[in-house]
């Protein structure tokens, strides 16, 4: 029992290392161009499913199709920001929801028109990698595929990071994404920093994509569940920061993986409750900040009930 | 030679026309300051100068050139540089960023990064603290220096010493007053402090209610005639207080 | 001193109410000559118009733009069927079964309320899998595998399929009717001031989060009774389906087409929904792919919908939501 | 020496005897670094009109904020009358008696003028649907937007934005009124009428602050006046010594008036 939870904690963390990936683009887009892609777990599948169709109908190497496929999907990302999401963001709040969950639906469908219903997965092309561990002491199992899934999120988070802090362009996403017109004055073209930041997001998204198709099979109608793994990592790991996002998916993963100790249904809730904790935990912290701590915030509430009981029984 | 000329500009913020048809035409070298009371549409002058603020009517033009369809960061490009009103520097970005976004997004020339801490020398030990440790005479130093980092023809400061103690007002009218001494720079700058604007003028634009009221040199105005102007108080009005 | 009054309903509107109403009888005595596959359409229709009526009440009128309120269509699906499991008989379990999902979404909305706007939206996403994920633990439900209302089935046909239809048709109607009220009330002039700013709607006294928690509250009831006529219809309760992000997309798409924020836009969408479905809904996927960029258009060109353009082209908006001043004793 | 601006002798007498109806101690607002109110503490007496004056980021509307309860302060107590009320929400405190505009009109867009009012009548005045309307339409008809009362906000000025910002707070019955510069962008004749008006709540005893850059049409109406820049009150008491204050005078003209 001990080994198994052993080997479910370190699963769990493994798979953080997905969830990361995934939600490094989604957090990229909140964090800088203040945007939620609703199409953000469909970008994944339709990676994922580019890579197939390069790979098992052109019969290309694997790492050839994605190295094909991520500069493509960047630029998917570049043009959709460039053509639906400006537009979207100039309508208001409500409008980015609403193109882009009219997006998500236009995508999952079109990519159902083309490669059906079939589940797909790429885990017959890395041959060995799919199935190979590590045997570690304690009858606990290191999956290779899931160790070099964690590496690159690793990778991607530190990359993606050191790109931020030590490149022109990362320069001119942060101070676009901290005060835009002063970042235009400083001569950043904030309208393509926030595209680049959105070919980032796209392109991130489809390598989590390739990553579950892998790991597991993929269906056009894969995206949506992907996407909300995505956001809960990230509310998780605290809005906007990239650490907070890694730290956000281990915990998703971990608490999947613990509830799938006890069965594969438990391994979604679990992690659904922990989500919905941490968002009750936040909101409750910013209520009580704004009442003057709780004690003082709950009484005054309380007389305010008893207060507008008595004024009501007067009237 | 004309560097710069804003011709009929008109600046509306919704339904509020808060520029009415400024206009005025600088030499290379000069300096103009922009005075006027609160609400009196100088912020917005500047911000269209630098292209955050749409046009309504009017034209700018940059040496010949009609810049008034360019956006922002192209307008640096071309050579005008601004430090806003409020400083605006990226708060958790440190003050060697702050001040690199500039020179490597602006244009190349004399302005490096050693000759404006050569200017401001009391940035040297900054460069490492993120830019909301700043105090305000140290905010103003770094927005200043990143402006000056662009290497720009048309400086524009908005609101320079305002929430400044005297000592730092002081030192940036010492280190500006240096940038003038070399004539290489037009400048535009909005100081509430009606001293420091007289003495650091070539050439003052007094603005109330969105229109020039007052036009000139400092000498060509007596003190109680630019008070006036800036508050807009009418002749009738001062004489009751 | 005159006296000043909110002016009444202009003789257009009330022809229109009229005609509306008389819709409405019309159609509640279908079943009496309709065929059964007329009965049985109608029926989806009338799912459509109270859902569309319900999220435009949420989106349009309170600026609460959701794309998880298929959690209460799966969730009142859920408690019926539990019901019915638990031996009550199927259509008032159906009803019964819709209002409970106010005890789920009561403690909800105390949660997301407090979100910004697109926080919110996905947060009810989230939210709406996450209560999936609580139904397919219950072991009647068996996960993915899903149940059947077999007390449903041992109903005589015709008398299930007309009382289905009338059920649907009066929660539509029930829908239009308290939409109608609440909104021509002081509650819908608050929602729409919350919507256009909703600190200054505070700043004047207006109690942001009641207003909001209500018509939160009504449009989770109004879902989920929809919901629950559906399932009486499709018979099969799976989760996938009840709880799938398609309910929102339909939602969003009936009043984005018809016009968000105006009273009769919903059901203009709802009927064109219909309409394409019946035209177009063989081509399967590629349908539904056309509705998501048809949605897309609607919200980048035209976002107030056909209702919008029809009040451009006639300067006046037909049953207007707006309360006109005028002195008393004027018509 | 405020007797020559029509102010009743009676009515000077009670402002000045009169309770704090309004008081603020200590108020602190922190952005991030930024303090924008540094330890702001500010009273005003029932029936007074007191005007805030100040450079730009002085922290005079974060001031009206940090009042009409629109965001809680960092430190600091808020007291209406004998209550504390530093962590009421903004509707407790409009529905308490204090009303409040702002600087740049915020209507709601898509309710037409009448119903902005409505709202604020219902909501804030306690009052049922027809007293509503009446009480609506005779503050439409105080600040000169009767004629427009059907019309779509969308559809009208600034000015008339801005005069529907008064007949909104008006609507809601308050006790104090907070006034954030409304007189800004008027025309001399518009700004008398503005005058008018003001004047006009204030014999009927309401209690008003407002923040205004046209000095001359504040005068008018105030009985005290408070300076305030960079996050501080600099000054206050008697307009007239109040424009004399040589710190006033540094931060409005420069650091070394004549």
């Amino acid at each position: 029992m001990l080994d198994g939870t052993a080997q479910a904690l370190i699963q769990g963390v493994l798979l953080g290392g997905y969830y990361a990936i995934i939600a490094a683009g989604l957090s990229l887009m909140v964090g800088v161009v203040r945007f939620i892609n609703l199409a953000h777990g469909d970008m994944a599948v339709l990676g994922a499913l580019v890579t197939i169709t390069l790979t098992q109908v052109l019969g290309m190497p694997v790492l050839l199709s994605i190295l094909l496929m991520l500069p493509l999907m960047g630029l998917l990302g570049w043009v959709m920001h460039a053509v639906l999401f400006e537009r979207a963001m100039k309508g208001g709040l409500l409008l980015p929801i609403l193109v882009t969950i009219g997006l998500g639906a236009a995508l999952q469908n079109a990519m159902f028109g083309i490669w059906g219903s079939d589940t797909r997965s790429l885990g017959a092309d890395i041959g060995s990698l799919a199935w190979e561990g590590w045997f570690l002491p304690g009858g606990i199992i290191l999956g290779k595929l899931p160790v070099i899934v964690f590496c690159v999120a690793v990778l991607v988070i530190g990359g993606l990071h050191l790109m931020l802090r030590r490149t022109k362009l990362g320069r001119a996403i942060r101070a676009t994404a901290s005060d835009r017109e002063a970042a235009e004055m400083c001569g950043v073209d904030a309208a393509r920093a926030h595209r680049a930041a959105a070919a980032i997001a796209v392109a991130l998204a489809a390598l989590a994509g390739v990553f579950l198709a892998m790991r597991a099979q993929v269906t056009p109608y894969s995206g949506p569940a992907q996407l909300i793994f995505a956001f809960e990592a990230v509310v998780i790991g605290g809005l906007g920061s990239l650490g907070g996002t890694l730290i956000g998916g281990i915990v998703l993963g971990v608490s999947q993986s613990l509830g799938g100790l006890i069965s594969a249904q438990a391994s979604l809730l679990t992690g659904h409750l922990v989500f919905v904790a941490v968002l009750i935990w936040r909101l409750g912290r910013d209520w009580s900040a704004d009442h003057g701590g709780w004690h003082a915030g709950l009484v005054a509430q309380l007389a305010r009930r008893v207060g507008r009981r008595e004024s009501g029984a007067e009237q | 030679m004309t560097r710069l000329s804003v011709e009929g500009a008109v600046c509306r913020h919704g339904l509020l026309t808060a520029v009415r048809g400024v206009s005025f035409a600088l030499e290379a070298g000069e300096v103009l300051c922009v005075i006027g009371a609160n609400g009196a549409g100088k912020t917005t002058l500047m911000r269209a100068l630098a292209g955050a603020h749409p046009l309504a009517a009017g034209r700018i033009v940059l040496d010949g050139e009609d810049v008034t369809g360019l956006g922002t960061h192209a307008r640096l490009r071309r050579g005008i540089a601004m430090s806003p009103e409020g400083r605006r520097l990226f708060p958790d970005m440190t003050v060697r960023e702050n001040l690199m976004i500039a020179a490597e997004n602006g244009r190349a020339g004399d302005w490096t990064l050693d000759r404006v801490l050569a200017a401001f020398d009391q940035l040297e030990p900054l460069l490492d603290r993120p830019a909301e440790k700043l105090s305000g005479g140290q905010r103003q130093a770094a927005a200043i220096g990143r402006a000056l980092l662009a290497n720009p023809d048309v400086l524009l400061l908005d609101e320079v010493s305002l929430g400044l103690s005297p000592a730092a007002v002081e030192g940036v009218y010492r280190a500006l007053g240096e940038i003038k001494e070399t004539r290489a720079m037009t400048m535009i700058v909005v100081e509430q402090d009606l001293t420091c604007a007289l003495n650091f003028a070539d050439r003052i634009l007094c603005v109330t209610e969105g229109a020039v009221a007052l036009e000139g040199r400092p000498d060509d105005f007596t003190r109680a005639e630019i008070s006036n102007a800036y508050f807009g108080i009418h002749e009738k009005e001062s004489a009751d207080a | 001193m005159t006296r000043h009054a909110i002016a009444g309903i202009p003789r257009v509107d009330r022809q229109l109410i009229a005609a509306l109403l008389a819709l409405f009888l019309g159609l509640a005595a279908l079943p009496f000559f309709g065929s059964a596959l007329i009965v049985d359409k109608l029926t989806l229709l009338t799912v459509y118009v109270t859902l569309a009526v319900m999220w435009n009440l949420l989106a349009g009128f309170a600026g609460l733009v959701s794309v998880g309120h298929q959690a209460f269509i799966g969730l009142g699906g859920y408690f019926a069927l539990r019901l019915v499991e638990s031996g009550v008989s199927p259509f008032p379990a159906l009803l019964v079964g819709g209002a409970l999902v106010l005890l789920a979404a009561w403690p909800l909305s105390w949660l997301v309320l407090r979100l910004r706007a697109a926080e919110f939206a996905v947060a009810m996403w989230v939210l709406a899998e996450a209560i999936r994920s609580m139904v397919m633990f219950d072991p009647l439900i068996q996960g993915e595998t899903g149940r059947s209302l077999v007390a449903l089935n041992a109903i005589d046909p015709d008398l299930r399929r007309n009382t289905l239809y009338l059920m649907g048709l009066a929660t539509a109607g029930a829908a239009m009717a308290l939409s109608y009220a609440l909104l021509r009330g002081r509650l819908g002039a608050e929602a729409r001031a919350i919507r256009d700013d909703a600190e200054a709607a505070a700043s004047l006294g207006v109690s942001t989060m009641r207003v909001k928690r209500i018509i939160f509250l009504i449009s989770a009831l109004g879902c989920a009774i929809a919901g629950t006529i559906w399932l009486g219809s499709a018979i099969t309760y799976q989760p996938r389906t009840a709880f799938g992000i398609n309910w929102s997309v339909f939602m969003l798409f009936m009043v984005l087409v018809g016009g968000l924020g105006s009273y009769l836009g919903p059901l203009l969408g709802a009927l064109l929904l219909f309409a394409l479905q019946e035209i177009f809904g063989d081509f399967g996927a590629w349908y539904l792919a056309g509705v998501g960029v048809v949605a897309i258009l609607f919200a980048l060109y035209a976002p107030r919908g056909i209702m919008g353009l029809i009040a451009d082209r006639t300067g006046r908006e037909p049953l207007s939501m707006q309360a006109r001043l005028t002195r008393q004793g004027e018509a | 020496m405020m007797h020559d601006k029509g102010m009743t002798p009676s009515s000077q007498t009670r402002a000045d005897c009169a309770p704090a109806v309004l008081e603020a101690t200590g108020l602190v607002k922190r952005y991030g670094s930024l303090r924008a109110l540094d330890g702001v503490s500010f009273r005003v007496r029932r029936g007074e009109a007191v005007g805030i004056i100040g450079p730009n980021g002085a922290g005079k509307t974060t001031l009206f904020g940090a009042l009409a309860g629109s965001f809680p302060v960092s430190t600091g107590d808020v007291r209406f009358g004998d209550r504390t009320i530093t962590h009421e929400s903004a509707e407790a405190r409009s529905r308490l008696g204090i009303a409040r505009t702002y600087q740049v009109p915020r209507p709601f867009l898509g309710l037409t003028v009448f119903e902005n009012v409505l709202v604020a009548a219902q909501a804030g005045g306690r009052n049922g649907r027809d007293g509503a309307a009446d009480l609506a339409a005779s503050v439409l008809g105080r600040t000169g937007l009767a004629g427009l009362a059907n019309t779509p906000t969308a559809a009208i000025g600034l000015l008339d934005r801005k005069r529907l910002e008064v007949a909104r707070a008006l609507g809601t019955k308050p006790q104090v009124i907070l006034l954030d510069e409304i007189g800004g962008g008027l025309t001399e004749g518009e700004l008398h009428e503005l005058i008018a008006l003001i004047d006009g709540l204030k014999a009927e005893g309401m209690t008003i602050v407002w923040i205004e850059h046209i000095l001359h049409a504040l005068l008018k109406v105030i009985d005290r006046l408070v300076c305030m820049a960079e996050g501080q009150v600099l000054a206050e008491g008697d307009p007239r010594e109040v424009m004399e204050n040589a710190k006033v005078r540094r931060a409005y003209l420069g650091s070394d008036p004549e």
